[in-house]
């Protein structure tokens, strides 16, 4: 009885934002189209909240565990408050006369796709339809990227697309050879790519196969994660497209990506003989969060400079899970959530501040804390919690990664307290003059204070766990940090 | 059970400070939280001294935040009650001096809701048992403060000091992580018993203890860490400068105790103390050098309590190499000197900035060469801004000397140490910390006399008003515990001794009270004494004595007239030492080789109406070989980097194809 | 029985790898759909034998898909853009087309080298068709950097693609071959109509400084 | 009964410092005079300028404040305080615990201080100047001080005076590279403390050499009496130091009879005679140096005193 609860669950959590999709597509009224989508998001999220009283089992296409639960729950609470952001930041939009109501009709119908998109990739168990998934919403995002359809925004739309095929053409020759190494042993057909299955018989599988596949899985679902030098696409893609994509870009879909490397870290450690993934994510994280760090201090555009910060902490979030063991992953688990949260929490500040100032140019944007105290706090508390400073929780996850990291890999450690530094300092650098000094150019009055709830509401919730985790998170992260080995 | 009711009361003051954020507009608010902030800390000062007075056993205390696995650990012992005093009568006392300067506050706003949160990390700084929450504390007091020094954000000057104050606190963070990340090991015991009790090999420990003295020393202000530290501390509401000045510095100073006294154990190399106090000592004589050069008066402060660091380190330096040589009873007496030093300089730190602060809202001046003459307008701040001056000078009887003499007798116990260089260290050593002692009593004569004494330079300070009496009561109250704790030495010597002990393997100084007259014996009467209080009383007589007798069997009259001054009465104010000129011999002597002191004189030729023109540059040989090349290296490197923000897909393509064959290439070599 | 049906779908394989090969070698841009269209029409026939003596029927579907999409349609319409959009005739290569041979070369030596340790379970004919499947990948890869074109880009997105459904063709009963050959098609579809839309000429990857300032507020100090 | 005669004889010591201050001024002055071959005053002219002084009206700048005119009588206590607890005739008095040698100097320091503030306090120019070269002069005359301090206590393991003293009488001494530094090293400090040749000279008031003159330039009538006092105070203690460490010879300790004290008092006398007498021939000797040749000066002082400190800390472990 549970269970079918569960499954039902399950179908709702990929059911309505399919159905919401089509309905939004034909859907000519924005307003409406808004809180429709808003809606739908919500009965998601419920969907997704009863799965902590119900475990579904698991079938050859879909499952729930310790590491995906939590990921689907975030995943649906942020698409619900960004969705809630979007209504009212889509409504400037059109004022503005940069979207029409024809394109919100779209963007709306595009956004439910991409959380169903999302939503499949967290529950598939059947690594083809992972595969599926994040394609899909390679090409949602891909359209909703260029939907301003200005010259810039094309671009950054066209090279995302080129990278992202490339990168899931990687991803797919990566699944065509794990099946090829699953094949011998548990014979034809799906159990070879049901992942639950394919874990356990993963420690007879051809290692030269699997470590070939590794390396194209990590190219190709890394080049989704953003890693460095994968990911010239991510940050013209986050300043071009509207404000709430670019929240959920940074908040969920690089969790994704990520979600499917760990899904094939896992397999590796199961194989005894194949080689250790954790030194090549390690300097795949080391390489993103210096070179993020570098780069922040030229950038003139707040949205790049924030895509640049999403970077940085996919690095870390890599580094992490490359020198594995319990703390560090547990910390990268931790590290995954906080950083959705957070965020995604600054990007509904930043689309805020890119309104009321007319501008993205950091260089025009001054003393936002004295013109508009909310956006500019928000903004500030955003970026500390970012940056790892307490009472945020992200200072937890930085805690357990940099001390466990020195206290096993001191020469490790040294560059990872260099990149953080370096990354905390060009941030900063900006953060001043953005939320400091005397203010200029155009002040419109800002949003409702009723508009910022969202960002409040990740903010707080940042805090609160900078503060407490609740036990049952703590019990799945530190399930999932042992099976990550 | 003190402990949950100092974490209540610092909880209090968090929620008082989420209070302020909403009430903040309101007039009444100011008064509201400090007069709060007051009464906790007030409360807080008491539970500390009657736990430390009565050497109460330590108190421990977990909580089930932070880590889900290790819970939020709090410990109350005697080392953490000591500073608690510091911390809490230091908070107190600028609550007190904020419940009048806070109503010319431009920006309540930007202070209120960071004030009492200040206070109340520094206190779960000392509580916290753990690394996880101490470097919590930790982090959150700089953040806290790093908000303070915002609030006046306009000034491009002070956003920068905010700036370079968050970074530098950043990378002390960093540092004390790594420092608890070697401590903890590689499976995470976080909690300080756990640590308490690992082993760790020498070469550890030493990159333990050199990550702890960045860690705590760029919090505290050791050179060559110091920068940020005179361009912050400043750049706060002056009440808040004096907490930052007088208390979040020996905060650090506590991390730095905590961490190589108690939780690394015994020191096991020599070289330990040796290292400590050649830092310090550098950083006694840089700082009042400094100090010296200024003439901005908080910028002068801030410099000096780089020094008064360099001071308390030359004394944990040598508690550190006698330790090392199982001398306890002159690490005793060392580690005596050092905390006393906390104290005192708390005392008169907060003190001087709060002054300061009374000058800053009487005239709208930091500037001394624009002051002036305010003994006239504002006695009772000159009387009490003397004192301290006297105090910081280390003058006796007043308590600054007090813990430099005991520092001195710790030096003249080197010799019995065996180490060749330690022998050549400490008298050096001793020297530095004379001359920086001789230093500060020229750069207070300075401070003091330019900006109290003389004529007003400028009309601001002619149209000086008395400060209210809100701020007059904290200095008063701050100016008689100088002088209580400098004549009454004997007292807080035995007070501190629990903390000595705590640290010092049981061994504390002889218990003082029972010496005649309450004079200050550290080591044996026949080796050195003191007796503050029979010098005061001395004085007191001769100088009464001399008094009475002139005016009464001489004469007691007086007559006014201007001054002659060599035969050029009247001259205009302008004519007066200033600052700069009060330095100058100081700066030819010492300047010229420490800061590339330059003099420019352009005179114009005879008959020519112009004015002459006097200008000195100064250069910072740390910012000039340390940082500046630092920052140049990252501008240069971030600005190649850019370029790959603005290849062509092309290019992109290329780079994850090379990547590919790159791994492939490694797996096919791999075996 | 055994050899013959392999050497053939070793033949065929073989034969991808050198129109990858000639693919490289072209440097007229007709001549390239031309060539694309054979390496297409390989595919077809690899999947087509595969189909057959794997006895799945399923794929005779994916190489259907492959016969009519990609054999036909596409080379088709690109040559249509091509008209239209009046990319002049000639590619010019990055690095002469010597050295692009080379180039390719190693990189079938670099697949074959990757495949040899894989032993375990698989035969040695499909480890070989394998490292054809990566060799073709590598070589469409290496079209894709190599030309300042986006006709011939979209060609060697597709001949890697190729090369991925040889490999998935090739492993035996891989589930959801179709839906993937499908999918892929789509990705192209969208390719192909994205440069007809977006109008992108010859040398439309390059990006424009100053556009870039104006555009983006990055400033490149 | 004991404790009685020993305040007695300490409050005598008191008086008696007092009393011979200025007559050791007198004395140097006349010497001096007689050195230059004119006569020169009486040995008794600084009493009498006292006198007169403290008769006269004090005459304040308009722009003095209270600070002014309590800095004289801060500064006559302290240094009367430190005079009275270095051993002059007899060593270990009833107080002569009460401030070590590190105090002491640290007591004259506190005179200085208020000395300089009082010479910033009208606002004029040469008082701006004195103080800020006293200062200079002060924070290297005092390390050198220090310097020597520690020397002393290596040496007598104590940095009580008195127990000094004593230490020095006993035999095991003997004859140290580190005392000859440390006596000269405290010889140069106490030439520049006193404002005497070659550092500053007492009898100018040619404004741009003068320092401790500067200073009290605004002073007058009662204040400038008891800062004349004060200065030869001050020389006094510096004798009697320089006696009391390195020529004990004759003195008692607490606790004798009274002849023992007279003796005492005799030997003493002589010492300060002597100290005068040499003081004169040094400054007749030779000419004043210029403002900045003084931190070498000073600066080699320093460099003495450590380098006998040094000597000991490594001889102690020969």
């Amino acid at each position: 009885m549970n269970s079918d609860l569960g499954w039902m669950a399950m179908t709702t959590l990929l059911a309505i934002p399919a159905g919401a999709a089509l309905l939004l597509a034909g859907l000519p009224r924005y307003r409406l189209g808004a809180r429709l989508n808003a809606g739908a998001a919500l009965i998601s999220l419920l969907a997704s909240m009863t799965l902590f009283w119900t475990q579904p089992g698991a079938n050859v296409y879909l499952r729930v565990d310790d590491f995906n639960i939590y990921l689907i729950v975030l995943n649906n609470l942020v698409s619900f408050t960004t969705s809630a952001f979007s209504a009212g930041y889509i409504a400037h939009e059109l004022e503005t006369g940069r979207l029409t109501p024809k394109h919100l009709r779209f963007y709306h119908a595009m956004y439910q796709a991409l959380v169903f998109a999302m939503n499949l990739a967290l529950l598939a168990n059947n690594i083809g339809l992972l595969w599926v998934a994040i394609e899909l919403a390679t090409l949602v995002t891909v359209l909703m990227v260029g939907i301003y359809r200005t010259r810039e925004a094309l671009e950054a739309a066209w090279k995302y697309f080129i990278l992202g095929s490339l990168g899931i053409a990687l991803a797919l020759f990566g699944t065509i050879l794990v099946y090829l190494a699953a094949q011998p042993v548990m014979g034809q057909g799906l159990p070879a790519m049901a992942w639950d299955q394919l874990l356990t018989h993963a420690h007879a599988f051809d290692p030269a196969l699997l470590n070939l596949a590794f390396i194209f899985l990590l190219l190709g679902y890394g080049t989704k994660a953003g890693l460095v030098p994968l990911h010239a696409w991510l940050p013209d893609a986050h300043a071009e497209g509207p404000t709430p994509i670019s929240a959920v870009l940074s908040g969920l879909l690089l969790n994704v990506a990520l979600y499917a490397v760990l899904r094939f870290k896992m397999l590796m450690n199961a194989n005894p003989s194949a080689l250790a993934p954790g030194p090549l994510m390690a300097g795949l994280g080391l390489l993103s969060l210096l070179f993020a760090g570098f780069m922040f201090y030229r950038r003139g555009d707040i949205k790049r400079l924030f895509a640049y910060s999403s970077i940085e902490h996919m690095g870390i979030m890599t580094f992490a899970f490359g020198m594995g063991g319990p703390l560090a992953n547990f910390a990268g688990l931790l590290h995954m959530t906080m950083h959705s949260l957070t965020k995604s929490a600054i990007f509904f500040a930043v689309g805020y501040i890119s309104q009321v100032k007319g501008t993205q140019r950091i260089s025009t944007i001054h003393g936002l804390t004295a013109t508009h105290p909310l956006l500019g706090w928000g903004l500030v508390a955003g970026v500390m919690a970012i940056a790892g400073m307490p009472p945020f929780g992200v200072f937890m996850s930085e805690f357990l990664v940099v001390s466990s990291t020195f206290a096993r890999e001191p020469w490790l450690a040294l560059p990872l307290v260099i990149g953080l530094l370096l990354g905390f300092g060009t941030l900063l650098w900006r953060l001043h003059g953005i939320a400091f000094g005397e203010s200029q150019g155009a002040n419109m009055p800002g949003p409702a204070p009723v508009t910022a709830l969202p960002m409040m509401m990740h903010l707080i919730l940042v805090l609160a766990a900078g503060f407490w985790l609740p036990g049952p998170l703590v019990a799945w992260f530190q399930s999932v940090a042992a099976l990550l080995g | 059970m003190p402990l949950p009711l100092l974490l209540s009361l610092s909880m209090i003051l968090l929620a008082i400070g989420l209070y302020a954020i909403l009430a903040s507009r309101r007039a009444s608010c100011s008064r509201q939280i400090y007069g709060i902030s007051l009464v906790i800390c007030v409360i807080l000062l008491g539970m500390a001294l009657t736990h430390l007075l009565n050497a109460a056993a330590p108190v421990t205390l977990t909580l089930p935040l932070g880590l889900p696995w290790l819970g939020a650990h709090f410990r109350l012992d005697a080392l953490s009650a000591f500073f608690l005093i510091v911390v809490n009568l230091g908070g107190a006392v600028a609550s007190l001096f904020a419940l009048g300067y806070g109503q010319h506050e431009p920006a309540p706003g930007r202070v209120l809701p960071f004030y009492p949160a200040f206070l109340a990390d520094m206190n779960l700084v000392l509580l916290a048992d753990d690394a996880f929450t101490f470097l919590f504390a930790w982090e959150f007091m700089s953040l806290s403060s790093w908000a303070l020094v915002m609030a006046h954000h306009r000034e491009p000057a002070n956003a920068r000091a905010g700036y370079l104050y968050l970074v530098m606190a950043c990378l002390g963070t960093l540092a004390l992580l790594l420092a608890f990340g070697l401590l903890a090991g590689a499976n995470g015991g976080y909690d300080f018993a756990t640590i308490r009790t690992v082993e760790m090999t020498p070469g550890l420990a030493a990159l333990a203890l050199i990550l702890a003295l960045i860690g705590t020393g760029s919090k505290a202000g050791l050179v060559p860490l110091h920068v940020w530290l005179p361009l912050a501390h400043p750049a706060a509401p002056s009440h808040v400068s004096a907490l930052m000045s007088g208390v979040m510095t020996k905060v650090a100073v506590y991390g730095f105790i905590r961490i190589v006294f108690d939780l690394l154990g015994e020191p096991v190399a020599w070289w330990w103390g040796g290292l400590v106090l050649a830092l310090g000592g550098i950083t006694a004589v840089l700082g009042v050098l400094y100090a010296l050069m200024q003439h901005d008066l908080k910028r002068l402060l801030a410099y000096h309590t780089v020094e008064n660091i360099g001071i308390i380190f030359i004394g944990l330096g040598l508690a550190l190499a006698f330790q090392s040589n199982q001398m306890y009873a002159s690490a005793a007496l060392a580690l005596t000197a050092a905390l006393f030093h906390v104290l005192n300089h708390s005392l008169f730190k907060s003190l001087l900035f709060m002054g300061t602060g009374a000058v800053l809202t009487a005239t709208g001046e930091r500037d001394m060469e624009r002051l002036g003459g305010l003994i006239h307008p504002m006695p009772w701040t000159a009387l009490a801004f003397l004192i301290g001056a006297a105090a910081i000078s280390a003058l006796p009887p007043l308590n600054g000397f007090v813990s430099e003499w005991l520092t001195f007798q710790a030096i003249l116990l080197t010799p019995e140490l065996p180490q060749w260089l330690l022998k050549f260290l400490a008298p050096a050593a001793g020297a530095l910390l004379a001359l920086s002692a001789a230093l500060a009593a020229a750069c207070f004569v300075k401070a003091f006399g330019i900006t109290f004494l003389g004529r007003p330079r400028s009309p601001a300070a002619a149209k000086a008003q008395e400060t209210d009496r809100y701020s007059l009561a904290a200095l008063f109250s701050l100016a008689a515990l100088c002088l209580l704790a400098g004549i009454l030495p004997g007292l807080v010597v035995d007070g501190l001794s629990p903390a000595v002990g705590l640290l010092n393997g049981g061994a504390q100084l002889p218990a003082q009270q029972s010496q005649p007259w309450l004079t200050l014996v550290p080591v044996a009467d026949v080796k050195s004494s003191y007796n503050g209080l029979l010098v005061l009383l001395f004085m007191a007589l001769s100088g009464i004595f001399a008094a009475v007798s002139i005016h009464r069997f001489a004469s007691n009259s007086v007559r006014r007239s201007p001054a002659w001054d060599c035969g050029f009465p009247n001259a205009s104010p302008a004519a007066q030492y200033t600052a700069g000129s009060f330095a100058q011999p100081i700066r030819r002597v010492f300047g010229s080789v420490v800061f590339q002191a330059r003099e420019h004189v352009t005179m114009p030729p005879p008959g020519d109406g112009r004015a002459a023109q006097f200008a000195v540059q100064l250069r910072d040989p740390v910012w000039d070989c340390g940082y500046a090349p630092l920052t140049a290296a990252i501008i240069k490197i971030s600005t190649k980097l850019n370029y790959l923000q603005y290849l062509t897909i092309r290019q992109y393509l290329s780079l994850v194809f090379g990547a590919l064959v790159l791994l492939l290439l490694g797996i096919a070599l791999w075996r | 029985m055994h050899s013959l049906e392999f050497d053939i779908a070793h033949f065929l394989a073989g034969s991808m790898v050198v129109i990858s090969l000639l693919l490289l070698y072209q440097d007229r841009l007709y001549a390239l759909l031309k060539v694309f269209a054979l390496h297409s029409l390989a595919l077809t026939l690899a999947v087509g034998w595969q189909a057959y003596i794997q006895e799945a029927h399923h794929l005779y579907v994916t190489a259907g898909i492959a016969l009519i999409f990609k054999a036909i349609v596409i080379p088709a319409a690109l040559y249509r853009i091509v008209r239209r959009l009046g990319i002049h005739r000639t590619l010019e290569v990055v690095g002469g087309v010597g050295r692009d041979m080379l180039a390719g070369a190693a990189l079938v030596a670099l697949a074959i080298l990757v495949m040899l340790p894989v032993t375990a379970g698989t035969d040695a004919v499909a480890r070989e068709d394998l490292a054809f499947a990566l060799a073709v990948v590598l070589l469409g890869l290496l079209l894709m950097v190599n030309r300042h074109n986006a006709v011939s880009l979209v060609i060697g997105f597709m001949s890697l693609e190729n090369g991925l459904v040889l490999a998935a063709a090739g492993a035996r009963g891989m589930p959801l071959a179709v839906e993937i050959s499908v999918a892929f098609s789509v990705l192209i579809a969208l390719i192909v109509i994205g440069i007809f839309l977006f109008r992108i000429r010859e040398r439309f990857d390059s990006v424009d400084m100053q556009a870039m300032d104006a555009f983006r507020g990055e400033r490149r100090r | 009964m004991a404790l009685i005669t020993g305040y007695l004889v300490q409050g005598g010591q008191m008086l008696l410092i007092l009393l011979l201050a200025p007559l050791i001024t007198g004395w140097v002055r006349t010497l001096k005079a007689q050195l230059l071959c004119r006569r020169g005053p009486s040995l008794l002219q600084p009493y009498r300028d006292l006198r007169k002084l403290l008769r006269k009206d004090v005459v304040l700048a308009g722009s003095a404040s209270w600070l002014f005119r309590v800095a004289p009588y801060l500064i006559f206590a302290a240094i009367w305080v430190a005079a009275a607890l270095v051993p002059t005739f007899a060593s270990g008095l009833p107080f002569s615990w009460t401030a070590d040698l590190i105090a002491i100097v640290a007591l004259l320091g506190t005179a200085r201080f208020f000395l300089a503030l009082a010479g910033l306090d009208t606002g004029t120019s040469f008082g701006g100047i004195g103080a800020s070269r006293e200062m200079m002069i002060a924070s290297l005359a005092e390390p050198a001080m220090l310097m020597m301090v520690f020397t002393l206590s290596l040496l007598a393991g104590t940095t009580e005076l008195s127990a000094v003293a004593q230490f020095m009488l006993t035999a095991d001494v003997g004859l140290r590279v580190s005392l000859a530094l440390a006596l000269l090293a405290l010889v140069m400090v106490a030439i520049a403390e006193n404002a005497r040749i070659p550092v500053d000279n007492p009898a100018t008031h040619l404004e741009l050499t003068m320092v401790h003159e500067a200073m009290v330039l605004e002073y007058s009538g009662r204040h400038l009496a008891l800062i004349e006092l004060a200065a030869s105070l001050k020389l006094l203690l510096y004798l009697s130091l320089l006696s009391c460490i390195f020529v004990p010879w004759g003195m008692t300790t607490a606790g004798e009879d009274l002849t023992a004290y007279l003796t005492g008092i005799a030997a003493y006398l002589a010492k300060l005679g002597l100290g005068g007498f040499l003081l004169a021939l040094f400054e007749t000797g030779i000419a004043k140096m210029r403002v900045f040749r003084v931190d070498q000066f000073l600066g080699a002082a320093l460099m003495l005193g450590l380098l006998g400190a040094l000597l000991l800390f490594v001889s102690r472990s020969l």
